[in-house]
């Protein structure tokens, strides 16, 4: 077996979480609507004007899947579809995190919420010259829909348990009736791709659509309303995708965009070796650094403009195991759980936590300690006032006092942790053995909770195996674990707070809430989800901080900065703290020397 | 007449694992003649081997020199250059090994191992090297030189594969040719068949011959002249027919007496022979002063336990290293 | 004939018991290809449910893997849950590039350990053998991946070599003379870690197979029929020593399209390897089984070939198998 | 017996590496778990025996680093503050050889002195010195069990195929072909999953040797079985067998002296190759869990791209592990030498047999 440690795939939680947001959409750019030649109305886009031309290389850890959006589940298929391929009809900007007009140009919500009325951009085409209209999106909406494509979109156009119904009006409107009231509902549509009928209505009928548009499908085959468009897939190697000539926006000098006329993405496995290849001029853009190798690039000066956004959407905690086991349960688990269950025993750990010291050793200092799940890069949402008690020890040995936690010396003469019973308190954390940062911090986190006399053992595991085991078996003492909202909005976390939710980690999937504070927490998320203005939803979900702030089902650890990087010569180059941090304004991006990354 | 090979004081010793060094040969000198066939007689661990593979300086890697000449046609082969060295080995000088199952290699067919002889030696194409292996072959094998060019070592007899290191022995004509305990491991029928063909061999190509062996039958009748060697010297050199008909020296008495009838030998003659000789042959690591026969000797003498005899001349050309011939 | 016959059955059936046991690991391993979506709050578990049903993967493992074996008979061998397409495929392309570097690599591992075992083997003990012995050491313990990314940071310091991949971007628009350049360039680093990885192992073995021969009496004889040294070493030793040394090459083919995983990732070379182990951590089951298959039918032809060369080389083996 | 000189050096030389690494807490100052988390990625202190004013000590001291804002500046002595180095002086508390209690160090600094780091520190603040000795006893225990586990299913599986033939041959051949073919990756996965979480370093370790041992057996296996086919139909053991010398006999005098030279040989290239493959079982949560040090461990850092640029001193473990790689193998020559007859007998009677 000569198989060695690989830095496999870091596969992020990537919790893309779209869901309504009620707020008014508020633009800070101008967007004119342009009527240009042949009632085609393109969108106007600020920012620097651009040099048509050229090429953009980036690296991909991992090989795309699929060309299809109905079976793209995946990381890298979903960046390279939605972020360059396709389009929506409505978008959320990923700097202003706000809704903009995309394929709609307008939208109108009735009275009740229940009705939204979308306007489409007049004009458009899908990249290979067919014209779309409003059949394409009834198309479009039917298939997300039928149960049998399993479309892993189609939860998200259930709104408690039904579907949303789509009406055509006329080929430039669209009604979307709701089965019951909900906020913004604009921001559902972000990350729907629009089908060709003409495409795809032949493959749905006969019931192949989930088998069409793999990576090997000829170019002529394929039709989006994105940027860009396929032109060549080598397997192993790169996806290349050309530039849209029938795509929708134009900057402000009325240049049609993209201003690429070629995105090569060339499929770079490993973190490191992505690093090198943007050092040695192979590739052009570069993101999800780490903060190691950020300070490294920045170091070269080696003609690259690095640039730190700002924390990011990602938030790291340890939770325990907090499900209700029944029987089950093991007397040493029910032991345990019997201190998890404890809030003071919780409120003890998190006091322990040396925060500062994570951010300094796994960051470097590029990332923010976190007392709650929203992250200081997520201003809008962040609740100000909830404590940020320093690093305690004291304060942590009396709480443990008054939950009945005693002190022994072992033989060696450290001092132990018992509990009433007069056990030690020994727990195992779970941690994802390929991400490097998060193993690091639990080494940090079993040393700091040693000062407790806590002992603490860090069990790095498989990431698929640390799900089954959180999710499935939930055969686990405490698992330390990151989440990243997609969307900046608290929806996008819904399911984390939700007692019923999957993604409840501690205890997840519950038929009623195990404790008053989780029933709070539930009323208080289903309340925000129907309420009307920014202002009620805030009030509601700084609550739910509180809560958990209170409570610590979660120990919030902390969040790293994105930290992305260009060659100078792109322009237009804007890292976003939301997903794709720096491909989301791929249509902006331009080369300014023209050439575009081909140097060898 | 000017002798083909002439060994002046040769010292050869080895490295034990240990790093001490123990004495193989010690100061031996004689002559080879042109034509003429030298029987070198003695015990195992006589030095037979040694004295074999140091004339063309084959000692294992922790076989050393220590002093004195190997002169061959001239040249000074302890002293000559790796490539000359190459030369003679195979070229001038036969060298046939005592034992034909490890001598020949096993996966290689025993022509290409002949051939591979001649190569070395001569600028030969494919086919007239091939040509040449069958004719070498055809000296040795009175049939089938074909068959046996064909086969590998252990499709064949051990009178076989004897005959075929004879044939890589004088697969080039050589000059001389050394022949360590070549009837060792045969049935007493091959060995006659083989002393036979040694003897046709060297009336066909008038080469001088050493044979080495500890059984002095084989050298009655064959060898014209005959080495002694005990514990690394030369007890007693001679004609064969001096030696034979009256041995001087004690231990070549001794060796004598237990030769049986001719054509009597039975399987293993080895066992038989030195049972007779009271003693064992000396460790060659802790030799005491003194005559190194003298613990077996019947005939010892008190200057025997303290030093060594040197040579002493009976003849012209016979030599006994014996404090009872002066010493 | 009736023991080329023998060994294909052999054959077949370890390819059978490879891909049983395969199954049942991937089975008994945790977790499978839709349990990310688990922690995804956009789809349901009813989703998951119907999506698992739909790949069959609700369904007991023997039904299972008649399913897989049918669909090995077609020559798809199995579909891809990530890929929505059959593994065959999939599998080839990257076998293809794979193969192309890691014979490469190997030709290039044993021409230089055979040479250099010899030559330390006949200084054993020496100043030669002994540096030799000290620089294998150092590299035995050079983790591959180290390895790897040491060349790579050597290419970016140089800008000698491409830093990884297999083609450079714009190769379509490159003469034919330096297309092949250019995909030699890329070939350079990969196949320098891969033959540096694996020579010390296969120096180690030259040399002790040789020691071990050095000292037999037909090459004392060889050396005193006057054969050249070279001819001593190359033929006459290394023929002597060649049965283990033929094992081990057997061997060396074998791991063709298993041992290049780790190079192939970190210098992304679109081969077997980022495919694989993206199919393992994901647990998109069927690739993995095509692949171990696919590995394990070079494993047999390697052995294959190792007892052919064994046969050739060996009159001893072959007289002892006629016999029978 | 005596022992031959160069057989007796490469022991007396890995001894000596050895020793170092049993009493691993007598000749380190620090525990090798204690993060010093104002000091990470430190680099090797220097010992002075002149300060800064150029005055002459003669109890070697050093100086700490002053901490970096940024870690790409070149780290500074803090010269205002000699500390000096205290010989067979009390520090951390250990276990000699696992079980006697001591606190006694070959040296260390005054507590709250500031901390020596002969080869620098880690990602944690952590004392690579001590944790390369501590690493070792792990890491030296799993190669020599591993490969002797590997080297007797190994051997014992390759004699039967090789001695017996036929269809246990062809059974066993085709069980290591098995072997080699399986996905240890997804075995390994599996494996984890029947296992609690967790596992007490001994356990932990044990799981190691174990699966670590019994992976590799087909390789070793099929080289012996090469081996002793060829072996078995040399004459003399050919002759032996004629004589209605038994199984045993003959296996135990004539064939397995043959193998050893390759069985050495295998070990010497194993025990390497394990302390490695600890690492990868570490990445699957099988290896040692830190903060327990191993060899694994250390060179695992090495992986990241930015260690490998970034702090010259994390090279430090492998340059420290390559002496003990050099003398096994070297061992290994020296008994391959003292094993295999021809040379040696050779020289002493003069007469070979």
């Amino acid at each position: 077996m000569r198989t060695k440690r690989a830095s496999l795939l870091v596969t992020l939680l990537g919790l893309a979480g779209l869901c309504a947001a009620r707020e008014a959409a508020s633009y800070p750019h101008a967007f004119t609507p342009q009527q240009s030649k042949s009632e085609e109305e393109l969108l106007t886009l600020p920012g620097e004007l651009g040099r048509p031309g050229g090429r953009l290389v980036v690296s991909l850890r991992a090989e795309p899947k699929t060309l299809n959006p109905l079976t793209a589940v995946d990381a890298p298929s979903r960046e390279v579809i939605l972020g360059a391929m396709q389009a929506d009809l409505v978008h959320i900007n990923r700097a202003t995190q706000l809704t903009e007009p995309a394929l709609a140009t307008s939208w109108r919500v009735s009275a009740d919420y229940l009705q939204y009325t979308l306007t489409l951009r007049k004009g458009l085409r899908f990249s290979d010259g067919h014209p779309m209209d409003a059949d394409d999106i009834l198309f479009t909406f039917r298939v997300y829909l039928d149960e049998n494509v399993h479309a892993t979109q189609r939860d998200l156009l259930l709104i408690g348990g039904k579907p949303i119904a789509v009406r055509k009006v006329d080929a430039l409107t669209l009604v979307f009736q709701l089965p019951q009231p909900y906020g913004v509902g604009e921001r559902l549509f972000d990350g729907l791709a629009i089908l060709p009928r003409h495409l795809l209505e032949k493959p749905y009928t006969e019931g192949k659509l989930a088998e069409t548009w793999a990576l090997s499908t000829p170019a002529n085959l394929w039709a989006g309303l994105g940027p860009f468009r396929l032109k060549e897939y080598i397997p192993g190697q790169r996806l290349v995708l050309e530039r849209n000539p029938y795509y929708w926006k134009q900057d402000g000098k009325g240049t049609r965009l993209p201003y690429l006329d070629e995105l090569d993405f060339l499929f770079v496995p490993s973190s490191d070796a992505q690093v090198l290849r943007f050092q040695s001029g192979d590739t052009d853009v570069i993101s999800r650094l780490s903060a190691d190798n950020f300070f490294l690039l920045q170091r070269q000066q080696r003609g690259f403009t690095m640039a730190d956004a700002g924390p990011g959407l990602e938030y790291n905690f340890v939770f325990f195991n907090l499900n209700d086991l029944g029987e089950k349960a093991s007397s040493e688990m029910a032991r345990k759980q019997k201190w998890f269950r404890e809030v003071k025993f919780r409120q003890a750990v998190s006091l322990t936590v040396d925060r500062e010291a994570l951010v300094r050793l796994v960051y470097q200092g590029r990332g923010a300690a976190l007392w709650g799940p929203v992250t200081p890069g997520n201003r809008r949402w962040l609740n100000t006032s909830v404590p940020h008690p320093a690093r305690s020890l004291d304060q942590a040995r009396r709480l443990l006092k008054e939950a009945g936690f005693s002190w022994t010396n072992a033989s060696n003469g450290d001092s132990v942790l018992v509990d009433s019973g007069g056990k030690p308190v020994e727990f195992s954390i779970l941690t994802s053995s390929s991400n490097a940062d998060r193993t690091k911090m639990a080494t940090l986190l079993q040393d700091d909770l040693k000062q407790l006399g806590m002992h603490v053992q860090v069990a790095p595991l498989e990431f698929r195996s640390l799900i089954e085991r959180v999710t499935q078996t939930k055969e686990y003492d405490a698992c330390l674990l990151g989440l990243v909202s997609f969307d900046a909005d608290p929806n996008s976390d819904l399911n984390v707070w939700l007692s019923s939710g999957g993604t409840h980690l501690w205890n997840p999937s519950q038929a009623h809430p195990a404790t008053t504070w989780e029933a709070e927490m539930d009323h208080l998320m289903e309340q925000q989800l129907s309420a009307t203005t920014y202002e009620q939803r805030k009030k509601l979900y700084d609550r739910v901080q509180e809560i958990l702030a209170e409570n610590q089902p979660m120990i919030f650890l902390a969040s790293p900065h994105i930290l992305a990087g260009a060659k100078d010569t792109v322009g237009n180059f804007h890292a976003a703290v939301l997903e794709p941090y720096v491909l989301w304004n791929v249509e902006q991006l331009f080369q300014r020397d023209g050439a575009g990354s081909n140097s060898k | 007449m000017n002798a083909l090979l002439e060994i002046q004081d040769l010292e050869v010793a080895y490295r034990s694992t240990a790093g001490r060094e123990c004495g193989a040969l010690a100061g031996v000198s004689f002559e080879v003649y042109p034509g003429e066939i030298l029987g070198v007689l003695g015990e195992s661990g006589s030095g037979k081997s040694t004295l074999a593979a140091a004339l063309l300086r084959l000692l294992p890697p922790n076989g050393k020199f220590r002093k004195g000449t190997v002169r061959f046609e001239g040249q000074d082969l302890l002293r000559a250059r790796q490539r000359e060295l190459q030369k003679v080995r195979g070229g001038r000088i036969g060298l046939i090994f005592q034992e034909p199952s490890m001598a020949l290699h096993p996966t290689i067919r025993t022509g290409e191992q002949i051939s591979s002889v001649i190569a070395a030696h001569q600028a030969l194409d494919r086919r007239a090297l091939r040509e040449k292996t069958l004719q070498v072959l055809a000296k040795v094998f009175s049939a089938d030189a074909n068959r046996i060019a064909e086969s590998y070592p252990h499709q064949l007899s051990g009178g076989q594969r004897q005959r075929v290191l004879l044939a890589q022995a004088i697969a080039c004509s050589p000059a001389l040719i050394i022949a360590d305990e070549p009837t060792a491991s045969l049935d007493p029928s091959t060995q006659q068949d083989i002393l036979e063909l040694l003897r046709t061999l060297r009336d066909q190509l008038h080469c001088a011959m050493i044979l080495i062996t500890h059984n002095p039958a084989i050298l009655a009748g064959l060898a014209d002249r005959i080495l002694v060697l005990y514990a690394g010297k030369v007890a007693e050199i001679g004609p064969a027919s001096e030696v034979f008909g009256s041995p001087q020296h004690p231990y070549t008495r001794a060796l004598l007496k237990c030769l049986p009838p001719p054509l009597t030998e039975n399987l293993r003659p080895r066992k038989s022979k030195l049972t007779v000789i009271p003693g064992e042959s000396p460790n060659l690591q802790q030799l005491a002063n003194g005559c190194r026969f003298e613990p077996r000797c019947t005939d010892r003498m008190d200057v025997c336990t303290t030093s060594e005899p040197a040579e002493t001349s009976l003849s012209r050309h016979h030599a006994v290293s014996c404090f009872r011939y002066g010493g | 004939m009736r023991y080329f016959l023998r060994r294909t059955i052999q054959a077949v059936l370890l390819l059978f018991g490879v891909s049983v046991l395969t199954f049942l690991f991937s089975a008994l391993a945790p977790g499978n290809y839709f349990d990310e979506m688990r922690l995804n709050p956009q789809i349901s578990s009813e989703t998951l449910a119907s999506l698992r049903a739909q790949y069959q993967l609700d369904r007991p493992l023997p039904i299972r893997y008649a399913y897989w074996v049918s669909s090995v008979l077609r020559g798809e061998l199995g579909f891809s849950f990530a890929y929505n397409t059959p593994v065959g495929p999939l599998l080839w392309v990257r076998a293809r590039n794979t193969l192309l570097l890691t014979l490469t690599a190997t030709l290039l591992a044993w021409a230089l350990a055979l040479p250099v075992g010899i030559w330390s083997a006949a200084s054993l003990g020496r100043w030669p053998d002994r540096a030799l012995s000290g620089a294998t050491a150092t590299f035995l313990i050079v983790p591959e991946l180290v390895l790897a990314l040491g060349l790579l940071i050597f290419a970016v310091r140089t800008n000698w070599f491409p830093t990884g991949g297999f083609v450079s971007t714009g190769f379509e628009t490159l003469s034919p003379a330096n297309k092949l350049r250019d995909i030699v360039l890329h070939m350079a680093l990969p196949v320098a870690a891969l033959a540096l990885s694996s020579l010390p192992i296969l120096l180690r073995h030259v040399r002790a197979a040789m020691a071990e021969v050095l000292g037999a009496p037909f090459l004392r004889a060889a050396e005193g029929h006057g054969i050249p040294r070279q001819t001593l070493l190359f033929k006459y030793a290394l023929r002597a020593a060649a049965n283990p040394l033929i094992s081990l090459f057997g061997f060396s083919l074998g791991a063709l399209l298993s041992g290049s995983l780790i190079v192939e990732v970190v210098m992304s070379w679109p081969g077997l390897g980022p495919l694989l182990l993206e199919a393992i951590l994901a647990r998109d089951v069927y690739v993995v089984i095509g692949g171990v298959l696919l590995s394990t039918i070079f494993l047999v032809g390697g052995n294959f070939v190792a007892d052919m060369l064994l046969y050739r080389a060996d009159p001893r083996i072959r007289t002892e198998s006629a016999a029978k | 017996m005596k022992l031959p000189s160069k057989l007796a050096k490469w022991l007396i030389a890995l001894g000596l590496l050895h020793g170092a690494v049993i009493c691993a807490g007598f000749f380190t100052p620090y525990d090798p778990g204690e993060q010093d988390r104002e000091n990470t990625y430190q680099p090797p202190t220097h010992i002075h025996l002149v300060d800064s004013q150029g005055h002459f000590h003669i109890r070697p001291f050093f100086y700490r680093y002053l901490n970096r804002e940024d870690f790409s500046e070149p780290p500074q002595e803090d010269t205002t503050k000699i500390i000096p180095l205290r010989f067979f002086a009390k520090g951390a508390r250990y276990h000699l050889m696992g079980f006697i209690p001591l606190s006694l160090h070959l040296f260390c600094s005054d507590p709250g002195s500031g901390r020596i780091y002969l080869l620098g520190t880690d990602a944690y603040g952590r004392d690579q010195f001590s944790r390369i000795l501590f690493g070792g006893q792990i890491s030296l225990l799993t190669g020599l069990l591993g490969a002797f586990i590997t080297l007797l299913l190994g051997a014992s599986i390759g004699t039967t195929a090789g001695y017996y033939g036929g269809w246990r041959d062809g059974l066993l051949m085709r069980l290591a072909e098995l072997f080699v073919a399986l996905p240890w990756l997804y075995l390994l996965f599996a494996l984890r999953a029947f296992l609690p979480l967790a596992v007490s370093p001994l356990e932990a370790f044990l799981l190691v040797v174990v699966v670590v041992g019994t992976v590799g057996w087909a390789r070793p296996a099929r080289l012996i079985r090469g081996i002793v086919l060829s072996a078995k139909e040399r004459d003399f053991v050919r002759a032996a067998r004629g004589f209605g010398a038994s199984n045993t006999y003959l296996l135990r005098r004539h064939i397995l002296p043959e193998t050893a030279g390759v069985l050495l040989t295998q070990a010497a290239i194993l025990i390497p190759q394990f302390v490695l493959a600890e690492m990868t079982l570490s990445f699957l949560g099988l290896g040692v869990p830190e903060p327990l040090a191993s060899w694994g461990n250390l060179l695992a850092n090495l992986q990241q791209y930015s260690v490998l640029v970034s702090y010259w001193w994390m090279y430090l473990p492998a340059l420290a592990i390559v002496p003990f790689f050099v003398g096994y193998l070297g061992l290994a020559s020296a008994l391959q030498e003292h094993a295999n007859p021809h040379k040696i007998e050779v020289g002493v009677t003069g007469d070979t047999v």
